[in-house]
């Protein structure tokens, strides 16, 4: 057990004791990996770990939760998402504590049928720009070990998009893994067939990916929890990344830093660009 | 029981490649997928599973029904499969086709897609030397050596492979080569026996349990614990679009190209859309509910309507669950 | 017949004036050039463009009001944003972004219209076929 | 199932020859999605189309302009939608090479309108209410024409003024330019006209704090500051005054001369009430013992009224500069540099002085030097925007002095001298050489105070290049029009926008200029930036045609606005930031258009994710579809 992992444990045992919370969202081992798990006793923080395969972001979660005062353990990422929940009115920030631990990257899930021997620091993480969440009301220093990173190429440069997308099973994995993606009728699920019919797959699988990017243009916290979630490993972190480049560049604008910071109207000023 | 020496094998697989569509495991970007090979040095056997069961090759994700064009009144009905070889299934997917058999081809309304694609292709099957940590195939009879719903059983040992044909069409492909087949020797049967021994013994010590107890699980379910394990459960349905078993479709009618389409594809119990009704009304209406019914479907209600399990343990949606979410819970926690 | 781009152009009430005047002043285009008529500019969604591209379309345009035109609020602005970001997106797939373009054309531009259309078919002729369809169903 | 009937239309035969309709007809006429085809050789003539009985079909039209065509079918009223256009005239038949490139390409067109018809939702053709009565909020020139102008159509209007008397800044004045004529000798009479019109109700230290609904049927809120005196009683006698003690400054006056604490605003006010400034009152009781028809109630508090009303006219005015941000001008300092308005005052023959130009220790003014744009025209502390009405203001100021006093010697110092009205130069400008008046193309730097307390400016001539100094006996400084302080709170309750300086927006500066964004809401006056009272009248008069023109119709129906459909929205609020109009706001977790301030142009459609607003039949449901089809080989 780490130190942080420790500092964490009482920390959450003080919210669950103290009656601040009635549950706690964070990670536990089963078998040698990592998943969710909700922490509502003082006598079950024990099970509660945190390191570098502490991939999901539990920030999903809360919106299932909004009636409740909740505590949450959250990476840099995760805090983003919550300002970016907040910010659209989808959870209360004065309903939720927020656990934030200071994160040096995790590992690419291991999946089923890989190869790969070692483990791998997930490419969205080269691409971080806040190891610690932008809201904390705790903060955990020192939040595991810096992963050791065995494979030194940077990510995948998988650059086929067309070909990337027709491996997709469109399973909906990468929405149900995204915080930030909650509408009540997915319009790329197939409720209704404007988009994207429920059944015509691959052919409308190009409508499928690049709705959900301009979905999550200048909304995307870059967590990657869609790309680590996708059975087929599609580097979606990457596309939408550069959608947030073009927020960044015509409006300076990131998603998730500050919650006082309101997405810009989508407008460019004079002339626009050309 | 014959055997078939590397040298055989090759001269096999280059036979059946210049005759036949042959599928094959593939490596690509790190992960094995059955795909068409040209050649036979395409194909790689040396892998633990492909990502993604060969369920596609029989049920596609998608496939038309039938058009129906309003102008001239005909109705197609695409029909029929290329012949081809699957080669290289583990057997707990090749088991998956024995249920897809004891589902979809069930009298008196066998689905005639199925049908025509399951006779086509001839599945030979591989064992599996190393079974990965995930999997819990021995629960349900399907692995690691034999599974239920293949045409040849492969086991590699020392110098080359066993050849074990389980039907006449795998009995016939055999023929069509018998001179590179010899029969198996009594030192390659006792490796095999063996490797059986050990395998089933490796397995067993990981999980073992009482299948008729399991079978009970709708009956005894405690929401109790469902709730704790749903609660977790973001839905993303990964699972069943990774099962080798999961066969629930939805149809899709449409009007394209002056003409009236209807398409059947992969449906998932996890979509809050599976049981929404034309009214609206959906019977399975939480999330508990479709996590449940998940594991109910597959454990309880496919064996007493089929006689046979809804999961083969090729441990798929162990392992991807973005969530963790085992199956294998529910297994120690009932059987 | 040879291959000829197929073009969406969605275009908002006044800039659909512009068109109707192209052809009224006999300025013609190639007929795979279709117009779909919206109220304003702003309300084509980027996925019914991205759609177009699915269905086979090799270049959609949207033909807007000029932002200076309109006083401070001007909806076409959006659009423009709309289109940058989205053609920002083809690019990042590996789709040429010229692809997609706005045009500002009023409602007496015409001969501009033509003439823009003219000079982008010639464009995309180079860039050839997309067939975005086609390639999502190609089997590996 | 639903089904299409297509309608062709020929023009007259004229496009027989390029398109091939033959080929047109035989394309659709199996087509499962198509009911009927019928060809028309002439559908733009009255009562073609409606004679084919086509009332509640999906119905696409193929033929000439869409521009032309939509609005004959828009004009003949009950467009429900249903009706889908196709241009095959100069967007097919026209802009096409050849016979065979028009047909291919009519055919495509259908194409696509037939799915949009199929996917097509009927239009609400329910018209709104509309209550045909207005409320006029500011009782200024520009409000008081107005209410009249609604009035005498036979309308009520309500008219609220925040003072006890309408008749706001011009009520003030001494004369108006350029003709010199008497300020409140020309506006009493319209006051009293107003106050005795029986359609006008006059509803004076009020305000209005809530404004909800739409163009039609608007609810509004109105608070009425307790007087203190129930109007009602009060008969305007005046003997409170005589037996009030306290006194207090009264701004009627421009502070000038004080007044009692209970008093009336001036002689001519309408209504003819009597008030008490309690921040003044002590509460001695000898009004109340005084007053013969128990009109005194100390204890009176605000009430509120609730008014419904079909049209809205702002006509709240707005403020002036003030001159004490300008610290080189030393106003408020030096006692003879003062503002225009309380020139007017000074010069007034009713006013403090009794209309000698006196300084404050009593002496005649005999130089008087006017200071241009002080606080316009120029960045800083007040608008970079010329006034309008103060280089008028001054002439008619100077010959004021010299009308009063032949021997006074008058300066103005100007910037660029703007007498661009109808009689300025001539009654204004000319009249002023003529008599004298020194022009001085300056804006002084500072204002001095010599020993003998007479002023000295110091400025720099911007004709000669030359630096001088002048010594006067008063300063006059002409101020700018300023927004007023609580325009913002007032915009933001009705809904309307202010520009950068915080004037109200208009929907179009030039095509709509009386109008703001919010429709049924109106503007008249300076409270859209800077007028004359000519102009302010002007407006009122067309602010009062456009509410009259609105009441006139027999049903009312918006232009489609977005709607959203509750039950799918999640509150994002990612359309919030795509309305250029900001006709979205938030309401509990969700969200709410503002009908009267949508402009249908459809930008929320696109931004919401999950298609939960939706915009007549321009959503995702009918074009996805439709450009589908077009493109299908």
């Amino acid at each position: 057990m780490s130190r942080a992992e420790e500092e964490l444990r009482s920390i959450v045992r003080k919210l669950l004791e103290r009656k601040d919370v009635e549950l706690v969202l964070g990670y536990e081992y089963y078998g040698r990996s990592v998943r969710p798990c909700f922490v509502s006793k003082p006598e079950e923080v024990e099970r509660l770990v945190w390191n570098s395969d502490c991939w999901f972001n539990l920030a999903t979660y809360l919106r299932s939760l909004r009636s409740r005062r909740v505590g949450i353990v959250a990476k840099g990422c995760d805090g983003r998402s919550i300002v970016e929940l907040v910010k659209e009115n989808q959870v209360d920030r004065g309903s939720i504590v927020v656990i934030a631990v200071e994160c040096n990257g995790v590992f690419k899930p291991f999946k089923y049928g890989s190869t790969h021997v070692g483990r791998r620091l997930a490419d969205y993480c080269r691409r971080c720009v806040t190891r610690v969440s932008p809201v904390a009301d705790y903060l955990v220093k020192k939040g595991g070990q810096a992963p050791e990173d065995e494979n030194t190429v940077a990510g995948d440069n998988a650059s086929d998009w067309l070909s990337l997308f027709r491996k997709c099973l469109k399973c909906m994995a990468c929405v149900k893994a995204c915080p930030l993606c909650y509408c009540t009728e997915c319009s790329i699920e197939g409720f209704k067939p404007d988009l994207v019919h429920r059944l015509r797959v691959p052919q409308e699988l190009f409508t499928f990916h690049l709705t959900r990017a301009l979905h999550m243009a200048g909304r995307c916290v870059e967590c990657g929890a869609c790309e680590s979630a996708c059975p087929v490993e599609i580097p979606l972190t990457r596309l939408y990344h550069e959608l947030n480049e073009w927020f960044r560049e015509n409006y300076g604008y990131a998603p998730g830093m500050s919650l006082s910071e309101a997405p810009p109207p989508l407008v460019f000023k004079e002339g626009g660009e050309d | 029981m014959l055997f078939l020496d590397e040298d055989g094998f090759k001269r096999l697989l280059e036979q059946l490649v210049s005759n036949i569509r042959v599928i094959a495991p593939v490596e690509t970007d790190g992960y094995f997928e059955f795909k068409t090979i040209k050649h036979g040095g395409e194909a790689s056997l040396d892998y633990s599973n492909t990502r993604l069961p060969p369920k596609r090759f029989f049920l596609p994700q998608r496939e038309v029904v039938f058009k129906h064009d309003p102008k001239t009144r005909a109705l197609h009905e695409p029909m029929g499969g290329l012949e081809a070889v699957l080669l290289g299934v583990r057997p707990c997917d090749a088991s998956a086709l024995n249920i897809f058999d004891s589902v979809l081809l069930k009298p008196p309304n066998p689905d005639p897609f199925y049908e025509s694609r399951r006779r086509s292709i001839t599945v030979v099957s591989l064992s599996c030397a190393k079974p990965r940590e995930e999997c819990f195939c021995n629960v349900f009879e399907a692995g690691p050596i034999r599974g239920s719903g293949e045409d040849i059983t492969l086991t590699r040992i020392t110098g080359g492979f066993l050849v074990e044909a389980r039907s006449r069409r795998g009995q016939s492909l055999v023929e069509v080569s018998a001179s590179l087949f010899e029969e198996a020797g009594p030192e390659h049967l006792e490796e095999y026996g063996e490797l059986t021994c050990r395998l089933t013994r490796e397995m067993n010590s990981r999980i073992e349990i009482s299948r008729e107890r399991l079978v009970r699980l709708e009956a005894t379910l405690d929401e109790g614990f469902f709730q704790q394990a749903a609660q977790r459960c973001v839905e993303c349905s990964l699972c069943s679009f990774t099962c080798p078993v999961c066969y629930c479709f939805d149809t899709e009618d449409y009007f394209e190209k002056n003409a009236y389409v209807r398409t059947k594809g992969w449906d998932t119990c996890a979509s809050t859309l599976f049981t929404r009704m034309a009214s609206g009304l959906d019977p399975r209406v939480s999330r508990v509910d479709r996590f449940c019914h998940r594991f109910c479907h597959k454990l309880s209600r496919i064996p007493m309507a089929f006689n046979s399990f809804g999961c083969v343990g090729c441990g798929r949606c162990v392992s991807l669950c973005p969530v963790g979410v085992d199956i294998r819970e529910v297994l120690k926690r009932w059987g | 017949m040879s291959w000829k781009p197929r073009v969406i152009v969605f275009t908002c009430w006044c800039s659909s004036s512009g068109v109707d005047q192209a052809g009224f002043e006999g300025f013609t285009y190639p007929p795979n050039v279709l117009t779909v008529r919206v109220p304003c500019s702003a309300v084509i969604n980027p996925s019914l463009i991205v759609k177009a591209f699915e269905k086979g379309a090799d270049a959609v345009l949207v033909t807007a009001c000029r932002p200076s035109e309109l006083r401070r609020v001007a909806p076409s602005r959006v659009t423009e944003a709309r289109v940058s970001l989205l053609r920002r997106l083809l690019r990042t797939i590996g789709v040429e972004e010229d692809r997609l373009r706005i045009l500002w054309i009023s409602s007496n531009e015409g001969s501009l219209f033509s003439r823009e259309v003219s000079r982008i078919l010639g464009e995309v002729e180079r860039l050839g076929p997309l067939n975005i369809g086609g390639s999502m169903v190609e089997q590996g | 199932m639903r089904r299409v009937t297509i309608v062709l239309c020929t023009c007259y035969s004229t496009l027989l020859g390029e398109i091939d309709f033959e080929r047109l007809r035989s394309f659709f006429s199996d087509s499962p999605l198509v009911e009927k085809i019928l060809v028309s050789d002439r559908l733009c003539e009255k009562n073609v189309f409606e004679n084919l009985g086509l009332d509640d079909d999906r119905v696409v039209v193929a033929a000439c302009s869409t521009r032309l065509l939509e609005a004959v079918f828009k004009g003949s009223g009950g467009f429900n939608g249903l009706v889908e256009f196709v241009n095959i005239r100069e967007q097919c038949a026209k802009a096409c090479g050849n016979r065979e490139e028009a047909t291919w390409k009519a055919i495509r067109l259908v194409k696509g309108a037939v799915q949009k018809a199929l996917h097509a939702e009927p239009l609400s053709t329910e018209g709104l209410k509309i209550v045909k009565e207005a409320l006029v909020i500011g009782g200024g020139i520009a409000g008081v024409r107005c209410a009249l102008d609604i009035a005498d159509a036979g309308y009520r209007v309500y008219l609220v003024e925040k003072e006890p008397s309408i008749g706001g800044v011009m009520a003030q004045l001494d004369k108006t330019f350029p003709t010199l004529d008497c300020s409140i000798c020309i506006e009493g009479p319209l006051l009293s006209e107003a106050g005795r019109n029986r359609n006008i109700t006059i509803i004076p230290n009020a305000e209005v704090v809530e404004v909800k609904g739409v163009v039609g049927d608007f609810k509004v809120r109105i608070r009425v500051n307790p007087t203190y005196v129930d109007p009602d009683k009060c008969n305007g006698c005046g003997e409170c005054v005589n037996v009030c003690p306290v006194y207090q400054p009264n701004k009627y006056d421009a502070d000038l001369k004080p007044v009692k604490a209970i008093y009336c605003p001036f002689a001519q006010a309408v209504p003819l009430k009597y008030v008490i400034n309690r921040d003044y009152c002590v509460e001695c009781g000898l009004c109340m013992k005084a007053c013969t028809r128990a009109a005194i109630n100390l204890e009176d508090k605000p009430k509120t009224v609730e008014l419904n009303v079909g049209a809205i006219v702002v006509a709240v005015g707005s403020d002036l500069f003030d001159p004490r941000l300008k610290p080189e001008y030393h106003y408020g300092e030096y006692e003879n540099v003062i503002t225009n308005m309380e020139f007017e005052r000074i010069i007034c023959a009713s006013g403090p002085t009794g209309g000698i130009l006196l300084k404050r220790d009593g002496k005649p003014a005999k130089r008087v030097a006017f200071i241009q744009c002080v606080g316009s025209r120029e960045s800083g502390a007040g608008i970079e925007e010329c006034s309008y009405y103060c280089c008028a203001a001054s002439m008619k100021e100077a010959r004021l002095i010299l009308e009063h006093d032949r021997e006074a010697r008058v300066f103005i110092f100007y910037n660029e001298l703007r007498a661009f009205g109808k009689g300025w130069e001539d009654l204004l400008y000319r009249r002023c050489l003529e008599d004298g008046v020194v022009f001085i193309r300056s804006r002084p730097s500072e204002i001095r105070r010599t020993g003998d307390g007479s002023l000295l400016i110091v400025y720099e001539d911007t004709l000669t290049g030359s630096r001088g100094e002048l010594e006067v006996d008063m300063v006059v400084l002409a101020l700018g029009f300023k927004p007023s302080s609580r325009m913002i709170e007032l915009a933001e309750r009705l809904g309307v926008t202010v520009d950068k300086h915080g004037f109200i927006e208009e929907a179009h500066a030039k095509m709509r200029p009386l109008e703001t964004r919010v429709r049924g809401i109106f503007v008249a006056g300076t409270c859209h930036g800077p007028r004359d009272i000519v102009e302010s009248a002007v407006e009122g008069s067309g602010a009062a045609a456009l509410v009259t023109s609105l009441f006139g119709r027999s049903s009312l129906r918006l232009p489609e606005y977005a709607r959203v459909s509750l039950e799918k929205c999640t509150g994002c609020g990612r359309c919030l930031a795509s309305c250029e109009y900001g006709a979205i706001v938030r309401e509990g977790d969700k969200v709410r258009v503002l009908e009267s301030v949508c402009n249908g142009c459809g930008s929320c459609l696109a931004a919401c994710p999950q298609e939960a607003i939706t915009l007549g039949n321009w959503g995702l449901e009918q074009l996805s579809p439709m450009v589908s089809a077009m493109l299908e080989d």
